[in-house]
């Protein structure tokens, strides 16, 4: 019951902060950073644990909490990253107005996926399931102004999500009359494929929104770009990955290995729809020119690559997906929170065209996101660069090389936006308004050092990290990879980076040594630079805006979002349609009671000619 | 062992490297109806820039070269030579991949910190110049991975000195053909000089590039020349192997030293075929130069990639 | 000559590097201009000294001044010479910048160059050949090898006076000076 | 089994009549005591239904009362269903009524609390009834006083639609009254429980025209589709302490009615496919016409047609799980719609007008009576935490336990509706939480005796959501009772 | 030809206009009628403004300020090729005053600024009068007769000391 009582402490504290933050603001902070810290210690404390508890009777439905490797790994990232976002905004929320409203529906979004992770049922799952959109609405829209329309967008399609999710639970629940997830999967089996397919369809379209996979992607980026940063970053480190959960959940510990990949033709259908997730929203990104939403785009990207990852099916690729899942949690999160440190500073100015040479003033940040975008390329020695590998190790051998060719072209895409974001951000000209800006303060670094060390740790360390991943690939009925501390060893080429950075090292302490070797040089400020003989002017003088110019015309024609049309277009058709159903009240006495007559007299012709009653 | 294998190599692909550049300025000199100076000018010249005072923009325009030479010297140790091969048993082509992203990325950050417009132009085209052409590459090594079934460089060369070169394969001829056609856009020559158009962006990203740091940008140069040239031999002429006639001594240290001449022939073979490209063609605008990549090499790598895939 | 005397390159690389590998900074000042395309062309072929034109006055150590010098190009002169590396050398090319040429009583072109940047070597004539270039050129080898090519240490060590001279000229100048 | 003694039932309707008939007498002796009539009267009706609760499980209590013959007697059969409608009813008249302290300040006070009073006890006597005629009677009873009460603003637009709705439910009334007399002439006796006894088989035409009489005069109180045009401008119009009275007991009475009438008297199966089709069809009308709203009064009650198509639809699956989710979500939308229409009874008094724009920023200005709007709004949509979605979670079930297509499809409307529904609510909640409103004035909380009833309904849409099991046995009680037409024959007619 | 040369006297008074080569009219005009014989003759479809000069007469102490028209598209005063109207005008040489053209012909003005600075005839109506070339700025406008250039180098250059070699005695 320890779980159930820890839910209970995390909303109860929750409710805290908001009630207490009206009395004496100080303690809000505080508690939240208190609450985030123990909900972290508390789950890491869970390791290894497998277990499951009744907790609460519904309707005549029994509600469990289970806790084993597979949901213990979720869990572990939605605390860390949620105690690191929460550091994160004490000194980014410090000035505005009502954050205790922010502090509580933080936390709510915190607990409500950690109610997800884990829930036993599906009937807990669901009700995690909304308490998560609702909470996250409320979050979404915190910034008023055009963040309205944006979380309106986000929370219609995650009604139609999680309602459609509970249309399969309910149906799966005829079907096998039980809704404890341990127990389905011994059911599933005598159950007819027409029955599996349509439940797999509703639960995908529910996870399918959440992951933001192509056809479900346009709430994403302007959900992103309108929320506040640290929650963007949680937005998109850990929210999107509660598709990724449910697709795993749905297709390896619910219907089981065997049965997913018999089922004709779904798998082609995922697969397809991941790789268009790949490269459209990648070459959408590197047209942006606002930094939150250049990252929002490159999110529906990563998340392709998890999609891929998971619906491909052979162990290396679901190893790949989820540990893909985990680097991108941790990079993307640090990506936002250091854009988030910059939109602090700048006050509010993030688009991409105004900004410049923020390396002088704020290196640390540059070193954060330096770090994040190298993570997010996926170089190696950072952590990316390891699941990357063993995705594209599967999509070759395993005879798909249209796929890898798509998740490749990603990465070349991945590299060009995140160098845009770095270019147009920290490097070239100062403008002059910007003169005078500080570091970031330290309850913003200190996130980002973490976050940062991580990065390049797990990278030079994958076994860590890979060792937890193999128990959940054996739980879902895989046989695991022999995992070495540096790498993967395996009979179609191996991968160890121990030569890698045993390389690196040594090549980098020559060059280091033939580069002092020459005169030292003498530093520079930015205005003592070559212009053809003529002084440099002090306004504007660096080439940022529309920094891909020639792709851009070159590009442009294929990549208006379609989809997004279609969606409005349809939702101004259903505006139109209701609007055309009120006219029925006309408002005259008359034709109301003319209706009356008409079905008194229509229910007695009816029964009289064809006596259907 | 490993790390004499490094050591060589390391001096084999600097030497040829800089060799290359004097290669090609030679080359053209003779093109042009004239003496040229002598093959060792590069090195002249590196010497030279590494005594200037060079100038500095801060801390990233300094790292940023490193990495940019780091990433290409690590590429040598994972591609094989003749068949002196380091590392190219951990993690094959797809870490090649990867790590040829390391040198651009290095020199974008610190041609971006030195806030110099052309700097940034140059970026600008460099960046979306390797993109179009990465789009024909991929296609290729897919073709090449998926048709020998492994994703390790050494066992394709292994396989080609045991069958036919696969530039003679009639499967794969067409990547072969579509990687010839993008070989001036990897090595930043004439039609596709771009990047480094010295009289349009003065130099493109290497404006602010002084005295040690032009140095490092020379051999850098130097050594993608090596790098993209050595892919090509090993993907599709086989490597250190002339249609097996010098198999029966390949155990030994001359084996390995005959391979290698032999590699080295064959890389300069192809070098001279791409700096008489260089010589005759004007430089192509960016438009020009992205609808060309991926309309003719691409069409003819995709058609090259669905062969191999009916294949087998 | 002595360009492939191993000892030479081995107890003096500076020196001879400097030598056998000057960069011109492709800079066109005056009428002088039309003499630099064919010297590095076919016929003359200035690479044989491993002499080229560098795109940027960063990449480059050796700066022509071709022909006579306005007003309005000395300053541009100034920059590019400031941006210049370390050691670095100067050729004053045609009459004009030793002393106005025939500009001589011009209000708007500069009558001694000297004044205002270092220069380490003149080639009279108005409008030299491209041979003199070459006669120049090696003429500058040998005062680098007898180290008197010191014009960039002499800029240095007397900046002040440059510096004021400059601003006798233009009252104030936009870019700050470049030694403390 | 030793006879337990209990409160008779009669006075469950008796005493609030009687109150009801003091209040004028009371209006010369002590003017202000008038306001807390309703609120002692409904107190007491509640405690006793609640002690009714135990003794009504094992079995009906029947009453006989007048002893004369047959057509007059009134006599009252109380089994699970109605003691539940009752309860409910009592309970939302006793909110209600505290409400009204202070909510109802023009006008002619003591007019306001008699026809208050004889509304519900009226509504009480519908659901206790077990005579036809009785249930007539007290139907009209019923009518008339939510006719008067529509109208008391006495504004041009109260009296207008006061008049409609007059209209129409005489036209209902006397379609009902019709039917009663069909029945009664053919088989010669008003109660339930001998009519359903003599009334075999419902296929012969004379059965079915009394039937559709009855359906019809009924239906236009319970607002199903073709017959509810009167509603939206009836519940706009009425101040909101009536029309939460209106939309919270008024409809579910006039539909509890209908059900019981063709489950025991008719037991029509056929007839429920096509009420089916009606239920989705008022959800889909109300939700639309909902969705296009800009005045807020107008917005709750379309969106109350569409909770009633809901209702409908889950009562006409007919299986006993359908019938107690439609009891349910009738408990849940009792509470709910209460709750909206009071806390938009105070907005609307603080902005001076009914129209969603101009609640701009009203949640910093009124904190809490907004938060038991938004309480009221997610559990509407069916939230999880919130009564409302326990009650769409039964009837969900309920409609897939049948593995039919049709159902399937169905469901799939009731989707898209609920999602229209979401849509325009929490555009409210966005006008009401994040858009700036211009004008600083200072916080003025709505009044304390509005706050406690607001509050009550907040807990109690809480705490059953989170414990829906607490009143399920009784629910399925009230099903079982409304579903089996044998046990309450027996019953009654021992 | 004729008919325009009788036009332009008819209409104008004090002109004095010969043609004695083949496609060129030369007029002369007092500074008053310059502006509204401009006009005249853009309506008449001479509406490319060729040059603006100026002249420098020390003696009569006087500027001559030269307008040279010409007609982008062949019309029916001209009947084989281009003919050129050159309008001059006098104005005295102390505080040289004359209204500027450049609502009449936009590309008037880096010709009046030129002329501005090297003759510092001051174009009243002009919205950017600068300097255009010179980077320093003169007392006497350098075109000038009266301004001895020798002398100005004598003094300006001359007293630009050479740079004498500092012993480096660190």
């Amino acid at each position: 019951m320890i779980l159930f009582y820890m839910m209970i402490f995390a909303f109860v504290g929750a409710f805290l902060i908001y009630f207490a933050g009206k009395s004496f603001p100080r303690i809000k902070e505080i508690l939240a950073v208190v609450i985030s810290f123990l909900l972290f210690l508390f789950v890491a404390l869970l390791y290894g644990k497998d277990f499951q508890i009744n907790y609460h009777n519904f309707l005549g439905f029994h509600l469990f909490l289970r806790i084993n490797m597979f949901s213990w790994l979720f869990a572990l990232t939605i605390t860390f990253l949620g105690f690191l976002s929460i550091i994160f905004s004490l000194s980014y929320m410090k000035d505005k107005k009502n954050n205790a409203f922010y502090y509580m529906n933080m936390l709510f979004v915190n607990i409500a996926m950690l109610g997800i992770v884990l829930a036993g049922d599906l009937i807990s799952f669901f009700i995690f399931w909304e308490i998560m959109s609702w909470s996250t609405f409320l979050l979404i829209s915190y910034k008023k102004g055009s963040a309205l329309p944006a979380s309106m967008k986000y929370i219609i399609m995650s009604i139609i999500g999680s309602l459609s999710m509970l249309i399969g639970i309910l149906y799966l629940y005829d079907l096998t009359d039980t809704t404890i997830i341990s127990q389905l999967s011994h059911i599933i089996r005598f159950i007819n494929k027409g029955d599996v397919i349509f439940v797999v369809i509703l639960f995908s379209i529910a996870f399918g929104i959440k992951n933001a996979v192509i056809p479900f992607h346009n709430w994403l980026p302007p959900a992103h770009s309108e929320a506040p940063s640290p929650f963007s970053a949680i937005l998109s480190g850990i929210l999107i990955k509660m598709g990724v959960y449910g697709f795993l959940l749905l297709f390896y510990v619910i219907i089981g290995l065997d049965i997913i990949f018999h089922l004709t033709g779904l798998t082609i259908v995922l697969n397809v729809l991941a790789a268009i997730t790949i490269i459209f929203p990648t070459f959408l990104a590197i047209l942006q020119n606002d930094a939150k939403r250049l990252l929002a785009w490159s999110t529906v990207a990563q998340a392709g690559y998890i999609f891929m990852g998971i619906t491909y099916g052979t162990e290396l690729s679901v190893a790949g997906g989820i540990f893909h899942f985990l680097n991108h949690a941790i990079f993307k999160a640090l990506m936002f929170l250091a854009v988030g440190a910059i939109e602090y500073r700048t006050k509010g100015i993030r688009d991409l065209n105004s900004l410049g040479g923020f390396i002088k003033k704020m290196p640390f940040t540059f070193a954060a996101m330096l770090i994040g975008a190298m993570g997010l390329i996926g170089l190696p020695l950072t952590n990316g660069f390891v699941s990357k590998w063993l995705i594209y190790k599967t999509l070759i051998l395993n005879g798909s090389p249209f796929l890898a060719f798509a998740a490749l072209i990603g990465t070349w895409g991945t590299i060009l936006y995140s160098y845009k974001l770095i270019h147009n951000i920290f490097l070239g000209q100062l403008p002059a308004k910007f003169e005078n800006i500080q570091k970031a303060p330290f309850s913003m670094k200190m996130p980002m050092m973490i976050l940062s060390t991580i990065i390049i740790f797990f990278g030079i360390l994958p076994g860590i990290p890979l060792q937890f991943i193999n128990k959940i690939i054996v739980s879902f009925g895989y046989h695991p990879l022999n995992v070495s501390l540096f790498g993967i060893v395996s009979d179609s080429g191996n991968l160890n980076i121990i030569n890698i950075l045993a390389a690196t090292f040594v090549i980098g302490v020559l060059i280091v040594l033939f580069f002092r070797s020459g005169r030292k040089s003498v530093r520079v400020d930015q205005y003592d630079n070559y212009a053809a003989g003529s002084f440099i002017p002090k306004e504007k003088y660096s080439y940022t805006n529309s920094f891909y110019a020639p792709l851009d015309r070159f590009l442009n024609s294929f990549l208006k979002d379609y989809i997004d049309i279609f969606y409005c277009k349809s939702a101004a058709l259903i505006r139109h349609f209701c609007n055309g159903i009120r006219k029925i009240y006309t408002g005259y006495v008359g034709s109301y009671v003319m209706y009356i007559l008409l079905f008194l007299a229509v229910l007695i012709f009816v029964q009289l000619n064809w006596s259907v009653f | 062992m490993n790390i004499l294998l490094m050591i060589l190599s390391a001096i084999i692909s600097l030497v040829t490297g800089m060799f290359f550049l004097g290669l090609a300025r030679k080359i053209m000199a003779m093109i042009h109806w004239r003496y040229g100076p002598p093959i060792y000018q590069p090195l002249i010249d590196v010497i030279r820039y590494f005594h200037q005072r060079a100038v500095s923009h801060g801390f990233i325009f300094d790292l940023g070269i490193i990495i940019s030479l780091i990433g290409s010297l690590l590429v040598v140790f994972f591609l094989p030579l003749g068949n002196i091969s380091s590392f190219s048993n951990s993690g094959g082509l797809l870490v090649i991949l990867y790590i040829l992203i390391l040198s651009p990325l290095g020199l974008a950050l610190s041609s971006g910190e030195s806030a110099n417009p052309n700097a940034s132009i140059g970026i600008s085209r460099k960046l979306i110049l390797t993109l179009s052409y990465e789009f024909v590459l991929i296609i290729i090594l897919l073709s090449l991975m998926s048709q020998y079934q492994t994703i390790s460089l050494q066992e394709i060369v292994m396989l080609q000195a045991r069958k036919v070169w696969s530039f003679a394969s009639w499967k794969l001829i067409l990547p072969g053909i579509a990687y010839l056609l993008i070989l001036p856009a990897m090595l930043g020559f004439r039609p596709f000089e771009i990047a480094g158009a010295s009289q349009e962006i003065s130099a493109g990203p290497s404006v602010e590039f002084g005295g040690k740091y032009l140095a490092l940008n020379t051999i850098n140069h130097g050594l993608l020349h090596f790098i993209t040239i050595a892919l090509f031999v090993n993907l599709f002429l086989g490597g250190g192997d002339l249609f097996g006639i010098f198999d029966s001594i390949s155990g030994t240290f001359w084996g390995s030293f005959v391979s290698l001449i032999i590699f080295l022939i064959k890389m300069i073979l192809i070098f001279v075929i791409s700096v008489f490209i260089n010589a005759v063609f004007p430089r192509l605008r960016l438009e020009q130069a992205t609808k060309y990549i991926l309309y003719y090499p691409l069409s003819i790598a995709i058609v090259g990639l669905i062969i191999v895939v009916a294949i087998n | 000559m002595d360009r492939n005397q191993i000892g030479k390159w081995l107890r003096s690389p500076q020196k001879m590097s400097n030598k056998y590998s000057l960069h011109a900074v492709y800079f066109c000042t005056g009428c002088g201009i039309i003499e630099i395309p064919p010297s590095i062309t076919t016929r003359w072929d200035a690479e044989r000294f491993g002499i080229i034109p560098a795109p940027n006055p960063r990449q480059a150590n050796l700066f022509l001044i071709t022909g006579y010098v306005s007003l309005k190009t000395l300053k541009a002169i100034i920059r590019t010479y400031e941006q210049m590396l370390e050691p670095k050398y100067t050729v004053g090319f045609g009459s004009c910048p030793i002393n106005g040429g025939m500009y001589w009583d011009s209000y708007n072109t500069i009558k001694k160059l000297d004044k205002y940047i270092p220069i380490d070597g003149w080639i009279a004539g108005c409008m030299p050949r491209p041979e003199a270039i070459f006669v120049a050129v090696t003429h500058l080898w040998t005062l680098i090898e007898k180290d008197m090519a010191t014009g960039y240490i002499k800029y240095r060590k007397n900046y002040k006076q440059y510096r004021a001279n400059q601003e006798k000229i233009y009252g104030s100048l936009d870019w700050p000076p470049l030694y403390k | 089994m030793k006879e337990i003694t209990y409160i008779n039932p009669v006075l469950l309707i008796a005493v609030p009549l009687a109150l009801a008939f003091i209040i004028p007498i009371l209006k010369f002796v002590w003017e202000k005591s008038i306001k807390w009539i309703p609120v002692a009267g409904f107190l007491f009706d509640l405690i006793v239904s609640i002690t009714l609760i135990p003794i009504v499980l094992q079995k009906n209590i029947i009453v006989k009362i007048g002893g004369t013959t047959t057509p007059f007697s009134i006599n009252l059969v109380v089994g699970p269903a109605g003691l539940l409608l009752s309860i409910m009813i009592s309970l939302a008249g006793f909110l209600v009524a505290i409400y009204a302290l202070k909510y109802i300040q023009e006008g002619d006070k003591t007019k306001y609390h008699i026809l208050f009073m004889l509304l519900l006890t009226g509504a009480i006597g519908v659901v206790l009834t077990g005579d036809i005629f009785n249930l007539f009677v007290f139907f009209e009873v019923l009518c008339i006083s939510s006719y008067a009460l529509v109208g008391y603003l006495g504004n041009r637009a109260g009296i207008e639609s006061s008049i409609k709705y007059l209209i129409q439910g005489s036209i209902g009334s006397s379609l009902l009254l019709v039917g009663i007399g069909l029945i009664y002439g053919q088989y010669g006796t008003l109660n339930m429980a001998d009519l359903a006894a003599q009334i075999k088989t419902a296929d012969s035409i004379s059965l079915f025209v009394p039937m559709f009489f009855m359906i019809t005069g009924l239906g236009i109180e319970a607002a199903i589709f073709p017959l509810n045009s009167w509603l939206p401008d009836a519940h706009s119009s009425a101040p909101s302490s009536i029309s939460a009275v209106l939309s919270g007991i008024a409809i579910e009475v006039g539909l509890y009615a209908m059900m019981r009438i063709l489950f025991t008297i008719f037991a029509a199966e056929s007839f429920m496919g096509f009420l089916l089709f009606l239920g989705v069809i008022t959800l889909l009308i109300g939700e639309m016409s909902a969705f296009s709203q800009n005045n807020i009064k107008r917005m709750l009650a379309y969106s109350s047609i569409g909770q009633i198509g809901l209702i409908v639809f889950a009562f006409s699956i007919a299986t006993a799980s359908g019938l107690s989710g439609g009891f349910f979500q009738m408990i849940s939308h009792t509470l709910n719609k209460a709750l909206l229409f009071l806390a938009t009874g105070f907005m609307i008094y603080r902005t001076g007008s009914m129209e969603i724009s101009s609640f701009r920023g009203l949640g910093k200005k009124m904190p809490l009576t907004a938060l038991f709007f938004t309480i009221g709004t997610f559990s509407i949509i069916g939230l999880p935490p919130f009564v409302g979605f326990a009650s769409k979670f039964l009837i969900f079930k309920a409609a897939l336990a049948k593995q039919e297509l049709l159902f399937i499809i169905l469901i799939a409307v009731i989707i898209l509706t609920t999602v229209i529904e979401g849509a325009y609510f929490f555009r409210i909640i966005q006008t009401l939480y994040f858009k700036e409103s211009d004008d600083k004035s200072s916080k003025q909380e709505s009044a304390i005796t509005a706050l406690i009833p607001m509050f009550i309904f907040a807990l109690l849409i809480l705490i059953l959501g989170i414990y829906p099991n607490w009143i399920m046995k009784f629910i399925h009680s009230a099903a079982s009772e409304l579903l089996n037409k044998m046990s309450y024959l027996r019953s009654v007619l021992g | 030809m004729k008919k325009l040369k009788d036009k332009i006297e008819d209409l104008f008074d004090n002109v004095i206009i010969n043609d004695f080569y083949q496609n060129r009219i030369f007029v002369k005009t007092n500074k008053e009628s310059v502006v509204s014989l401009l006009n005249y003759l853009k309506e008449l479809g001479y509406d490319h403004l060729a040059l603006v000069s100026c002249v420098d007469h020390v003696e009569e102490n006087e500027f001559e300020l030269v307008y040279i028209l010409s007609a982008y598209i062949h019309n029916e005063h001209e009947n084989q090729e281009k003919t050129n109207i050159i309008i001059k005008t006098r104005i005295s040489r102390e505080k040289a005053k004359f209204t500027s053209i450049i609502n009449l012909f936009e590309n008037a003005e880096p010709y009046e600024r030129e002329i501005f600075e090297l003759f510092g005839v001051d174009f009243v109506g002009h919205p950017r009068l600068k300097p255009l070339f010179l980077e320093i700025n003169y007392e006497t406008p350098p075109f000038r007769k009266d301004f001895d250039t020798r002398k100005f180098v004598d003094d300006f250059f001359a007293n630009i000391p050479i740079i004498e070699e500092i012993e480096d005695e660190k």
